[in-house]
């Protein structure tokens, strides 16, 4: 059987609202509009609009009352129409929900998700194009879960919305149509995927890639093509940013020996500068190459379509940074 | 060209301030331009929609047409050394300035000769040269923004004012609060200019605000509600806002209007509202229409030669389209400039940045 | 006891409502505690100024002297299903709401016994099963935050109200006009309180805001003004604010107040207003004065019994803070604790990641 | 001569409005009160009310405010009482001012500077101690510099004033008041230096430390310390984060064969990762030891005083970190 991801994350939601009366979603057109991206079809017409509320677009205040509400111990879902705008709002995700379990001493817990599309999306310029998976995941106190396939989707935010601490679920737009194959276990509404653990989506053993929500399929994708040449991938999907799960992906370089990291985002400070940290801190005599990093280009992104192409990996860009970890001649590698 | 003289749709509406009178003065030459621009306008938007349905514009596109007036009537009011800062709904802003046709086309394809070059897209808008400072993606930023501008003209003297156009939706936006605090602490020559069509997106008005009078949200801000769809009573407006602005800083204008359009590409437009309401709007408010009406009770031209007007603007968008499709995609190179004005040198990176990577200069 | 009727000392003033009235229901039992609460807040302040200078507290530290009647009032009108949340300026409205000199002191000393456990410090305070949210450091976060406690009471069904305090420099923060259009949308028992000290940091109240009329600035919802050294007059005020807002949504309440000491331990207070305008407050206008005097007048307690409980206070300060220092500092494994409240078995860093890490549970 | 990091702030601006009518200066309390933390100490005085203009506590409005001023052609320096508070506006930092140019191919540049004390200062608590390097920094179209001394506060605030780009200055609230010896070229009214190029503070053969801003002088002092027990450390002041300076970080590396990266920042994405990220890239054969990584701790900033000690790097924290890179026996660099 296949899903979509976006039936995943409006059964996902629809089951946690109906097992627990704290859950309720707020957000611009979440309602009466069925969801700018149409995530939250149906629920307004089953929960009604105390539990499904649509906002003005106010960002900051409607951010600062769902996180007041989590103090007050409900359970509030947000939705962003984009994360682009959960910069208006950025204080209260950070200041008003990340910190005050610690500042309280555990007194006052937030159980909050944030969701909505984030990074790339096709032909929606400079403003409406940036990942913050880098900016929120290196935030103590916050989560930062990124979902790629419709389990994902389905488990991580059931997981989310379960979690006694904020959260914030990064989804991808262009990913919401894409179907994927669902058991009966991931369909069941007892499924939850446990945060801070990364998958393994593909075995392999010559190289490892890590990625995360739309870059999983790409990684996989060049997989394909270079086991065709001759090269076993091991591909990871990182599934939850902070806490990042150091260990799968240490094991799996302890293994594989390379490893590419890949993501959307800008590259300074990104995901795959943690990753090369993390390995080097911790696997450094294993790498038989240096980290290879593919990350989004390091500019705003244009709208030109080919400009736009340039600006976020492809999968040519994947293929060729792994055949440059395996074949090219490290001096490093050679003396040992 | 004799002067012509014409009641506005309905009276002006003034919330602290004693609104200007209904009586406009006009002229053969200015209906008949505003006819024109409009009609250019709407089959320009028209001819957008039908681009985006074959796939040549992406992302998201805005379309203007039903609130051609607002923009008609402000330029009628103003020089260019005022300044104009709008939302991502800006094609016709931008024509308003002095933008072409081609370079409208030529961005929402992403094309060399848009007006950013291709680099922008719909959203993204500018011609600093006529004072039109963009083409913002964020609900509201633009506020603030144009109030920076009218910053800057006081600074310098120059005796010019901004209009910041913002939607019904974004007017509860804080950021607007906070500068239009500023603004009146600090007398600038702002003009907030709500279009208010009605809707945010699929919100009516009243479900987004406890009060959607906004012509008086700035409280202790004067207002004005005016009849966005007559381009006259907008002049009358606009010209009324600028003087007031240059002598007492903060004003804002309710322009009362209608988008005919869903509220981007892949809204219908038609879930949150009735079509009987959009049929009415059409029927009884049309801007070009009511030009079109004056123009005709005042003889200044015939219906025929109105039509043939039309027929002659359909042609030029036509062509200003077959142009704009044969400018070429930006350079690759393109990718790298413009990040700043001054790059030292410094690398910057594309996806592979092993193969990929340009020299800042 | 018997009940004692008094005039507050000025009628209030409304916006969009019609004022309660000035005659105020008290008791002897009530007046006295107001006199020993406030002159309790009065010397643990006080007594944290000296605390300050003699290095036992760090940082920022935000004294309420001058501000008492606005807590007390506060307290006397409502129960501890209604909430409170304010920003930094926090000791009192902590003590207030039932919490204790010793957790204050120790809290402003980065001790275990504090209030959040030593690891908040002076603007982090908390008591969260009296309804007490904090103890805010970013100036206008308290008021969406407040919301939406109003917002949870209100889908609980818990017919109870929050009060959210924030000051004369706040109240032109855009996420209050965000949260409070919100608030009415969707008919929130949300009472914004402006404490109006007539100063945030150096910046007298009109140099910041262009209608310095704070109880007004909510347009579209009521507002009343109200002395806010008058405790009596803050008590009814805020009964008469929870009523409207449990039957009818927001309301904003200006209480026109006064902060002795300066913005924070940094701040002398004295260069942007003048000695005159601080000690006339004092002599004229001080919350525990205006009490002490109602006492005498009334014959409830002599002057004596009064200086009494004034040593008293004094005695149980000292003895606080006393215990307070005796309280060590936090373990250092409390640096790795309540991150989160479920932390999965995953790794944490110190400075030296190898050498300092934990595993949060 | 010695002045201290106050003065040179002050004195620089002064200059630069001095020499440019263009140029002026808004924030809470910069005139009137003359600065929280004295900055703009006596510009009121000097330029009167139209360019040193005290704001009322609207970040996201006067922020936006100043964006706009800068592209009618003005060059405001919009300071933030700290830069915890810019959170509020950081949708105008990122999407008013860091992309326009670019989205406009060009027609609209931003010449403005956003400047305030950043990161922890003493005993201020987690909301207002956070480190803001690593965000502005990954963002295309910023330029952010971090300067530790008086030179640098001087020599970078002067050319982040006459840059035609929106720059991002992160000052140090514990660094104001500490003196630094000047000579008279940076006394000069035409001392500028340039953006983009760190500074080798203190030369060094056998390890290299990257810093910024207040951890330059720990790394100073720790250099001292660890050069009487023989190890020659080199000690990189990174003055700018974007553009980094990755040719003088790699060449220095190439010279050591051992990196240390010091931050007072959280260490997830953080400046670290991402010199270890470029090191790895560039030089990975040049590395004798796996990159050691000196950051804040992973929590919110606690106010006990023990507590927060722990929660920011001290000096011993460097000196161990330098003697693992140094003295660690290391599989790789053994069988080279
Ligand atoms: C801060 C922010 N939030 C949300 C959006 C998504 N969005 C774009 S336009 C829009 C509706 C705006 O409505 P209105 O202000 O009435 O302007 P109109 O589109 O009617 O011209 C929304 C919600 C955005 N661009 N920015
Ligand atoms: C967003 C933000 N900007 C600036 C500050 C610094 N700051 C702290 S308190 C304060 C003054 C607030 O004045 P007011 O709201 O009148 O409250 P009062 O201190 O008088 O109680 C300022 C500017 C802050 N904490 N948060
Ligand atoms: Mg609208
Ligand atoms: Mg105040």
């Amino acid at each position: 059987k296949e899903m979509t991801v976006r039936d995943a994350l409006n059964s996902a939601l629809d089951e946690e609202m109906s097992a627990d009366p704290k859950v309720f979603i707020m957000g611009e057109e979440v309602g009466e509009y069925q969801g700018a991206y149409k995530i939250t079809k149906g629920l307004l017409d089953k929960y009604g609009p105390e539990r499904v509320r649509d906002t003005p677009i106010t960002e900051a205040g409607f951010t600062g009352i769902g996180v007041g509400a989590a103090y007050y111990g409900l359970k509030p879902v947000v939705e962003f129409m984009t994360f682009n705008f959960s910069m208006q709002a950025i204080d209260h995700i950070i200041n008003s929900a990340a910190k005050s379990n610690y500042m309280s001493a555990g007194q006052i817990s937030v159980p909050i998700v944030f969701r909505g599309p984030n990074g790339a999306a096709a032909g929606v310029g400079a403003q409406h194009s940036q990942c913050y998976a880098s900016w929120y995941a290196s935030v103590p106190g916050l989560k930062v879960l990124t979902p790629y396939s419709s389990e994902d989707a389905r488990g991580l935010l059931k997981a989310a919305i379960r979690d006694p601490d904020p959260v914030v679920f990064l989804e991808n737009e262009l990913l919401y149509g894409e179907s994927f194959p669902v058991s009966a276990e991931i369909l069941d509404s007892s499924f939850c995927l446990p945060i801070g653990k990364a998958k393994i989506e593909r075995e392999g053993k010559d190289v490892t890639i890590t990625a995360f929500s739309k870059m999983v399929g790409y990684a996989l994708q060049a997989a394909e093509i270079l086991s065709k040449e001759g090269i076993s991938v091991e591909v990871i999907n990182l599934r939850s940013i902070r806490p990042l799960d150091r260990a799968a992906i240490n094991a799996s370089v302890r293994k594989t020996n390379r490893l590419v990291t890949l993501e959307e985002g800008f590259p300074q400070h990104g995901v795959g500068a943690e990753i090369c940290a993390s390995v080097v801190e911790e696997s450094f005599a294993y790498l038989d190459a240096p980290v290879e990093r593919i990350a989004g280009a390091d500019v705003p992104m244009p709208y030109a379509a080919n400009l736009e192409r340039m600006a976020v990996p492809q999968i040519e860009d994947i293929v060729r940074a792994v055949k440059r970890v395996c074949y090219r001649s490290v001096p490093l590698a050679a003396t040992a | 060209d004799s002067i012509i003289t014409v009641e506005t749709s309905i009276p002006f509406t003034g919330h602290n301030i004693e609104p200007p009178s209904r009586t406009v003065e006009t002229s053969s030459f200015e209906l008949l331009t505003f006819f024109k621009d409009m009609a250019t306008m709407r089959r320009m938007e028209i001819a957008a929609d039908s681009l985006y349905k074959s796939k040549l514009i992406r992302g998201f596109c805005h379309l203007y047409d039903g609130q051609e007036a607002v923009s008609i009537g402000m330029e009628a009011a103003i020089t260019r050394k005022d300044c104009i800062i709008t939302a991502y709904r800006d094609h016709c802003i931008y024509l308003g300035r002095g933008g072409t046709l081609v370079e409208t086309f030529a961005e929402l394809m992403g094309r060399q000769a848009g007006c950013s070059k291709g680099k922008g897209g719909s959203m993204h808008f500018y011609k600093k040269e006529n004072g039109f400072y963009g083409g913002h993606g964020i609900v509201g930023a633009q506020v603030p923004l144009g109030c920076g501008l009218a910053f800057g003209q006081k600074y310098n003297k120059d005796e010019a004012v901004t209009f910041m156009m913002y939607g019904d939706g974004a007017a509860n936006q804080g950021q607007l609060f906070e500068a239009l605090n500023m603004s009146a602490l600090w007398d600038l020559p702002a003009i907030l200019v709500c279009e208010n069509n009605h809707y945010g997106m699929g919100t009516a008005e009243w479900r987004a605000a406890k009060s959607a009078a906004y012509y008086k949200r700035g409280d202790y801000v004067p207002g004005l509600k005016v009849d966005g769809m007559d381009a006259l009573a907008v002049k009358q407006a606009c010209k009324f806002a600028k003087e007031h602005a240059l002598k007492n800083g903060p004003i804002i204008l309710e322009m009362d209007t209608y988008r005919y359009h869903g509220h981007s590409m892949s809204d219908p437009g038609s879930t949150y509202r009735t079509r009987d309401e959009i049929s009415g709007v059409r029927q009884e408010r049309d801007p070009i229409e009511r030009i079109r009406k004056l123009v005709l009770s005042h003889e200044l031209a015939t219906e025929k030669e109105l039509k043939d007007i039309e027929k002659e603007i359909r042609k030029e968008v036509d062509e200003a389209i077959a142009k704009a499709k044969e400018s070429p995609m930006p350079e690759p190179s393109e990718l790298f400039t413009n990040v700043y004005v001054k790059g030292f040198g410094t690398e910057s990176f594309g996806a592979d940045r092993k193969e990929v990577r340009a020299v800042l200069l």
